[in-house]
């Protein structure tokens, strides 16, 4: 790979910090304060999950063959496939290489993408039959607590997608600043915070994809 | 307010801060609060002491500017400041405890009635399928259950004098006992914020001894109503289903329209239309209240249908047809 | 500035494909497994599989096995929290009505749900 | 401005201009900021708590109809509690101070510091919009399913304290990062102020509980736009649920409101017994003990909400838990004084009557927490007199002790501190005027949320407004006479107090990047032994 070829950007490290080592570690550890609000954030829809299915657990075993659990098992690998891609990015920034580092990430966009498409197919499925919350539910269901399944997984669901977007809107942002190589072995900070929030966004995914789609 | 029987005085009869209990159970409250009152004044002066002394020896004077000795640590003070409230704090967790299993877990022989919370009303259901609208009537000396449930928004059923208190959920039944000690009339209140008549959701428990409970039981009951002529069966129901709550009989509106001089007028709706008011509009408005709401008024009137029988109705508009 | 560069570990490339395969797998396992009709033990053993393929995105892509300790601390203090939120809320729900059944049931849940059988 | 010394340029006035303040990275400008926001905030809750007052001089409708009664206390509390008191001691005080006190030049991110000034703004926009446009009616709690079948604009008040509830987050995760990489050096955990310790408690709290608040905010504007039925019962749903969610945020965030308190009146007191503080690690341990139990004790605003009896006795019992650290503090705040030298100064008095006014709400706070009182107190007045005590007789008392602490600090002003003695009688006066009778009227039986109430409790409710008149008063003498102190008050010294914490070491207004020279740590922060003064 010929790195002497692409140059890459100084970075200029922030006046009130000593040392590039000293605002990464801030980055990383303020990155996973963010983490667990998020965690927090979709716990909240968990413990609501987990409630209403110690309430009503034949309703959600009857509700959930509404779902694919096809196209969720697909979704799962895509978003498995993009965190894989996303690591390898971020490892590619730490080595100063690239056109790896844009490849790989080009690569977790598409995937990321195909997940939305994915996301997008299962919804119109949905909305068609009208598995929908209560207000427009004019699907079938043999209990009259029906529309509330559905009423968690569009939050849930529609929730993780929007941060699958912000995701997406991310790593563009990311492809275009590797492309001005801003991105070497000395500074890669945005590329592992922006990995780190993929992966979280993938974690909550592979605890989604069970509870909603894989009742059984 | 629903004109039951005015409630007794809260504030003057009663301690300094209790209103007078009523209730067997009421001293679980009392006692408790009276003994944290105490030992608080008790820490409040021992500090304010200790505070009032500090201040006045240690103040900065020309020769007192800096401290001369810097007690920065002392195990024995910080372990007793730590272990006794501990202590004191877990005695009064058990105490409260106790007690509160005591005023919530009916005993087995209450008689129970059935306690319906809507939109700024309180409906009560006896035993014997008789219904009366804010006034709770009970036999003295018994125990009481009340199995609670609401029909729209959270409400909570509060008893001062009873130290009672438990919120109504709707699609849910919640439940609390007591046993009144003496009859009287005791104020309730809504205490779960439901909306604009909150405040003025209010109730009266009227507690009787056990053979006037069973009169009243009897004679207010639907088969006690046939001798009575309709217009008078009118005006007692008037009151007694509360209808007074929000029509008033003096040409001045409430939440509801006045029924002073409303037979035979014609009204604009809501919808625009004008009706007349006749036999069928009445019935109707108070079978299906929200079918032809009145223009300017809300439609907040909970349905009667199942609540009057014919007779009532008939006496009702009797009644409102006297009300020239 | 380059000169204590050397501290950030830079993970060999096998781990990374290496955690991707046994995630794969893990998937496929858990989507068989939902197959089979396992009873109550359907969600304990849905959440056991998702928990390992959490803990390998979080120790390998995430990097947490060979970070500063500070951020695992971070991350676990929030799942903590989380685990009370959820057990004090199941302390509340799973016991209603413990000390009178009356409080426990839920009923007249009216829902304009059109019956299967009503519409075929 | 008196024109004895020529002005050095300091971070008020060394980047010129407008636009240097919309676009300043700088903590100390955020600080003043939010400082300013917060004071309009205040002004207003404070307007309609004086509204509230006026409306209960009698029983019948005064100024207000019913739902107008219940727009203005739902106002009054979620403008207290997002706008005001939440964001209060740290994002204002807190901002400023920190960085000065670890000895950093400014907080870890400093962009994040301004984008959460920013989000701060554009929640209040959004209370605002909806105070304008048919404000709320359901009460700072929003308890469903009232607030998801009223009419009234409950979608933009959720949505902007869902908004706040962001900031408010930034600002933890900006704390957190800050206290443990930005230390000066030689500054190890027992060397930092207390100060340090209470704002890191808070961020945790800040961090952990505020996303909960947001996704509860979030299901209720779904359950009114969609109806997705998690909260609606006739669905299947559970409105006990939500106050679990709801309750689940608001109970750490009234320690997220008192543990900064906490820490400034930590600082006071050292500072004006120039001693050190009683017991270090118990005070700095005590506050991260709160912040953990925080999280276990939300259920006893569920006492008579239908929770199970099981979920009430534990609740119960973890809730007296939570008293114990709060006692410890207040024991070592007094033997701190043992043997120091005391200075009556304002800041002092406001710590003095924190100390009275939160022992009051503490031991009320203890009645509170035993079931059988609970059942009968609950959401009467006895319950409005315990917060008013804790918020505005704890958090209240301190952020002014701070803000006094502080001004010269902050502005390189001195206030006046005759005016300030006056003002702190009148609010400690009028204070308990109006909230101890309140705890009469609640034991009374009193309900809180009352439009109109039985004539028998007239009498103490106008006891209890003409109280209100005087604690305004003194509240409107405080923001005259700080404003004047910044037009013609005297130049203040760089340590006016002869405190030991590090923002006492550079000048006062300090400059930009805080001091000339990253300050070395060899004490522990009110060490007044070691450094003999002059």
């Amino acid at each position: 790979m010929t790195t002497k070829v692409t140059q890459f950007v100084k970075h200029q490290v922030a006046h009130h910090f000593d040392n590039a080592e000293h605002e990464f570690d801030a980055a990383k550890l303020g990155m996973w304060a963010f983490l667990i609000q998020e965690i927090l954030f979709f716990g909240g829809l968990f413990v609501a999950y987990f409630i209403f299915r110690a309430m009503y657990p034949a309703m959600f075993v009857e509700a959930h063959h509404h779902l694919s659990w096809q196209l969720g098992g697909l979704n799962t690998i895509f978003l498995i496939t993009s965190s894989f891609t996303m690591a390898m990015a971020v490892r590619s920034a730490q080595v100063s290489q690239k056109n790896k580092l844009i490849l790989f990430l080009v690569l977790t966009f598409l995937f990321a993408g195909g997940f939305m498409c994915v996301k997008y197919v299962e919804y119109m499925t949905k909305i068609h039959h009208g598995y929908l919350p209560a207000k427009w539910f004019f699907g079938t269901g043999t209990f009259d607590t029906e529309p509330l399944f559905f009423g968690l997984y569009f939050t849930m669901t529609g929730l993780h997608g929007l941060h699958v977007l912000i995701g997406m809107g991310l790593i563009a942002w990311l492809i275009i600043r590797s492309n001005r190589g801003e991105f070497h072995k000395d500074y890669y900070t945005p590329v592992e915070m922006v990995g780190l929030y993929w992966h979280l966004v993938d974690l909550i995914w592979i605890f989604l994809f069970p509870l909603l789609y894989l009742i059984g | 307010m629903t004109n039951t029987p005015k409630a007794e005085i809260l504030i003057s009869k009663g301690g300094f801060w209790f209103p007078e209990a009523i209730s067997t159970q009421a001293h679980q409250v009392d006692q408790i609060f009276h003994f944290i009152l105490w030992a608080s004044i008790i820490l409040f002066l021992i500090l304010t002491v200790v505070v009032g002394y500090f201040l006045y020896k240690y103040k900065r004077t020309p020769e007192n500017t800096y401290a001369k000795k810097h007690v920065t640590h002392n195990n024995v003070l910080e372990i007793t400041w730590t272990v006794i409230p501990l202590v004191l704090v877990l005695f009064i967790f058990y105490w409260g405890y106790s007690g509160y299993l005591k005023m919530t877990i009916p005993p087995a022989n209450a008689s129970e009635i059935r306690v319906t919370g809507r939109k700024w009303m309180w409906q009560f259901d006896y035993p014997n399928g008789n219904k009366s609208i804010g006034e709770l009537v009970v036999p003295v000396h018994t125990p009481i259950r009340l199995v609670m449930s609401s029909e729209d928004v959270l409400h909570s059923f509060f008893v001062p004098n009873f130290r009672v208190k438990r919120d109504l959920v709707p699609n849910r039944y919640t439940r609390i006992w007591f046993e009144a000690k003496r009859t009287g009339n005791f104020q309730i209140f809504c205490a779960e914020f439901c909306g604009d008549g909150h405040s003025d959701m209010m109730g009266v428990v009227r507690v009787v001894t056990a053979s006037e409970y069973q009169k009243w039981l009897k004679e207010s009951g639907a088969a006690a109503s046939e001798g009575v002529p309709l217009d008078q069966l009118g005006e007692k129901l008037y009151t007694s289903k509360g209808c007074n709550a929000c029509h008033s009989t003096d040409g001045s509106a409430k939440v509801g329209p006045s029924w002073k001089g409303i037979y035979g007028a014609t009204h604009t709706l809501a919808s625009g239309q004008t009706v007349k008011v006749d036999d069928n509009y009445i019935r109707e408005s108070m079978v299906d209240p929200k079918a032809k709401v009145t223009a300017g008024f809300q439609p907040v009137m909970p349905p009667f249908a199942g609540l009057l029988n014919d007779r009532e109705i008939a006496g009702l508009i009797e009644y409102i047809k006297k009300l020239k | 500035m380059a000169s204590q560069q050397h501290h950030h570990h830079v993970a060999p490339v096998k781990y990374y494909v290496a955690t991707f395969a046994t995630l794969l797998a893990l998937t496929i396992l858990t989507v068989a497994v939902a197959q089979f009709d396992f009873g109550a033990m359907n969600i304990v053993i849905a959440m056991g599989v998702a928990v390992c393929k959490a803990s390998l995105v979080l120790m390998f892509f995430m990097g947490l096995l060979w970070d500063k300790k500070i951020n695992a601390v971070f991350f676990l203090t929030g799942l903590l929290f989380l685990g009370l939120f959820i057990g004090f809320c199941v302390l509340d729900i799973g016991y209603r009505g413990d000390t009178d059944p009356v409080e426990s049931l839920q009923y007249g849940v009216k829902v304009p749900v059109r019956h299967a059988e009503a519409e075929h | 401005m008196s024109e004895s010394a020529p002005v050095k340029d300091n971070y008020l006035n060394s980047p010129k201009g407008i636009w240097s303040w919309i676009y300043t990275l700088d903590h100390k400008r955020i600080g003043i900021m939010y400082l300013a926001a917060i004071s309009v905030a205040f002004i207003l809750g404070g307007i309609f708590a004086l509204l509230l007052r006026l409306e209960h001089l009698n029983p019948g409708p005064l100024l207000f109809t019913a739902k107008q009664y219940n727009q203005l206390f739902t106002l009054h509390g979620a403008i207290m509690v997002f706008l005001f008191i939440v964001p209060s001691i740290p994002a204002s005080l807190g901002n400023f101070i920190l960085p000065m006190q670890l000895g950093a030049k400014d907080v870890a991110f400093p962009r994040l510091n301004l984008t959460s000034y920013y989000i701060y703004l554009i929640g209040a926009i959004f209370c605002i919009y909806s105070m304008i446009a048919g404000a709320a009616d359901t009460g700072w709690t929003f308890y469903t399913p009232y607030s998801s079948t009223t009419d009234t604009s409950v979608i933009s008040m959720t949505l902007g304290a869902f908004i706040l509830g962001f900031s408010s987050i930034l600002t933890g995760i900006n704390f957190l990062v800050t206290i443990h990489k930005m230390r000066a050096p030689g500054m190890s955990w027992f060397k930092m102020p207390l100060f340090i310790w209470a704002l890191y408690a808070t961020a945790i709290i800040q961090v952990l509980a505020t996303p909960v608040l947001a996704i509860t905010l979030l299901l209720l504007v779904l359950e009114r736009t969609m109806n997705i039925g998690i909260f609606n019962p006739a669905l299947g749903g559970d409105p006990v649920l939500f106050e679990h969610f709801f309750w689940f945020y608001s109970h750490p965030a009234v320690y997220i409101m008192i543990l900064p308190a906490m820490g400034v009146i930590s600082e006071l007191i050292t500072a004006f017994c120039k001693r050190d503080i009683f017991g270090y690690k118990l005070v700095a341990y005590s506050s991260i003990a709160i912040a953990i139990i925080a999280f276990l004790v939300w259920g006893h605003h569920l006492f008579v909400s239908g929770q199970s009896d099981a979920a009430n006795s534990i609740f119960s019992l973890l809730t007296f838990l939570v008293g114990i650290p709060s006692g410890i503090k207040v024991f070592n705040w007094i033997a701190t004084m043992y043997k120091g030298t005391i200075d009556f100064k304002t800041p002092f008095l406001y710590a003095l009557s924190f100390l009275a006014l939160f022992c009051i709400g503490g031991f009320t706070g203890i009645m509170l927490g035993a079931l059988s009182f609970d059942v009968f107190a609950h959401d009467t007045y006895f319950v409005v007199a315990h917060f008013h005590y804790v918020m505005m007789g704890g958090v209240v008392m301190a952020f002014l002790g701070g803000l006094h602490y502080w001004w010269p600090k902050m502005f390189g002003k001195m206030y006046s501190e005759f005016w300030g003695r006056i003002a702190c009688a009148l609010i400690f006066i009028g204070f308990n005027m109006v909230f101890f009778t309140q705890f009469i009227l609640g034991s009374k039986g009193m309900p809180r949320r009352y439009f109109n109430y039985l004539d028998q409790y007239q009498p103490l409710h106008a006891f209890s407004t003409y109280g209100s008149w005087v604690l305004g008063l003194g509240l409107l003498l405080v923001l005259i006479y700080l404003i004047d102190s910044l037009v013609d008050g005297k130049p203040a010294p760089a340590n006016p107090w002869g405190a030991l914490t590090l923002e006492w070491q550079t000048d006062s207004p300090p400059i930009t990047e805080n001091f000339t020279h990253t300050p070395e740590v060899h004490h522990g922060p009110y060490a007044f032994d070691k450094v003999k003064p002059s």
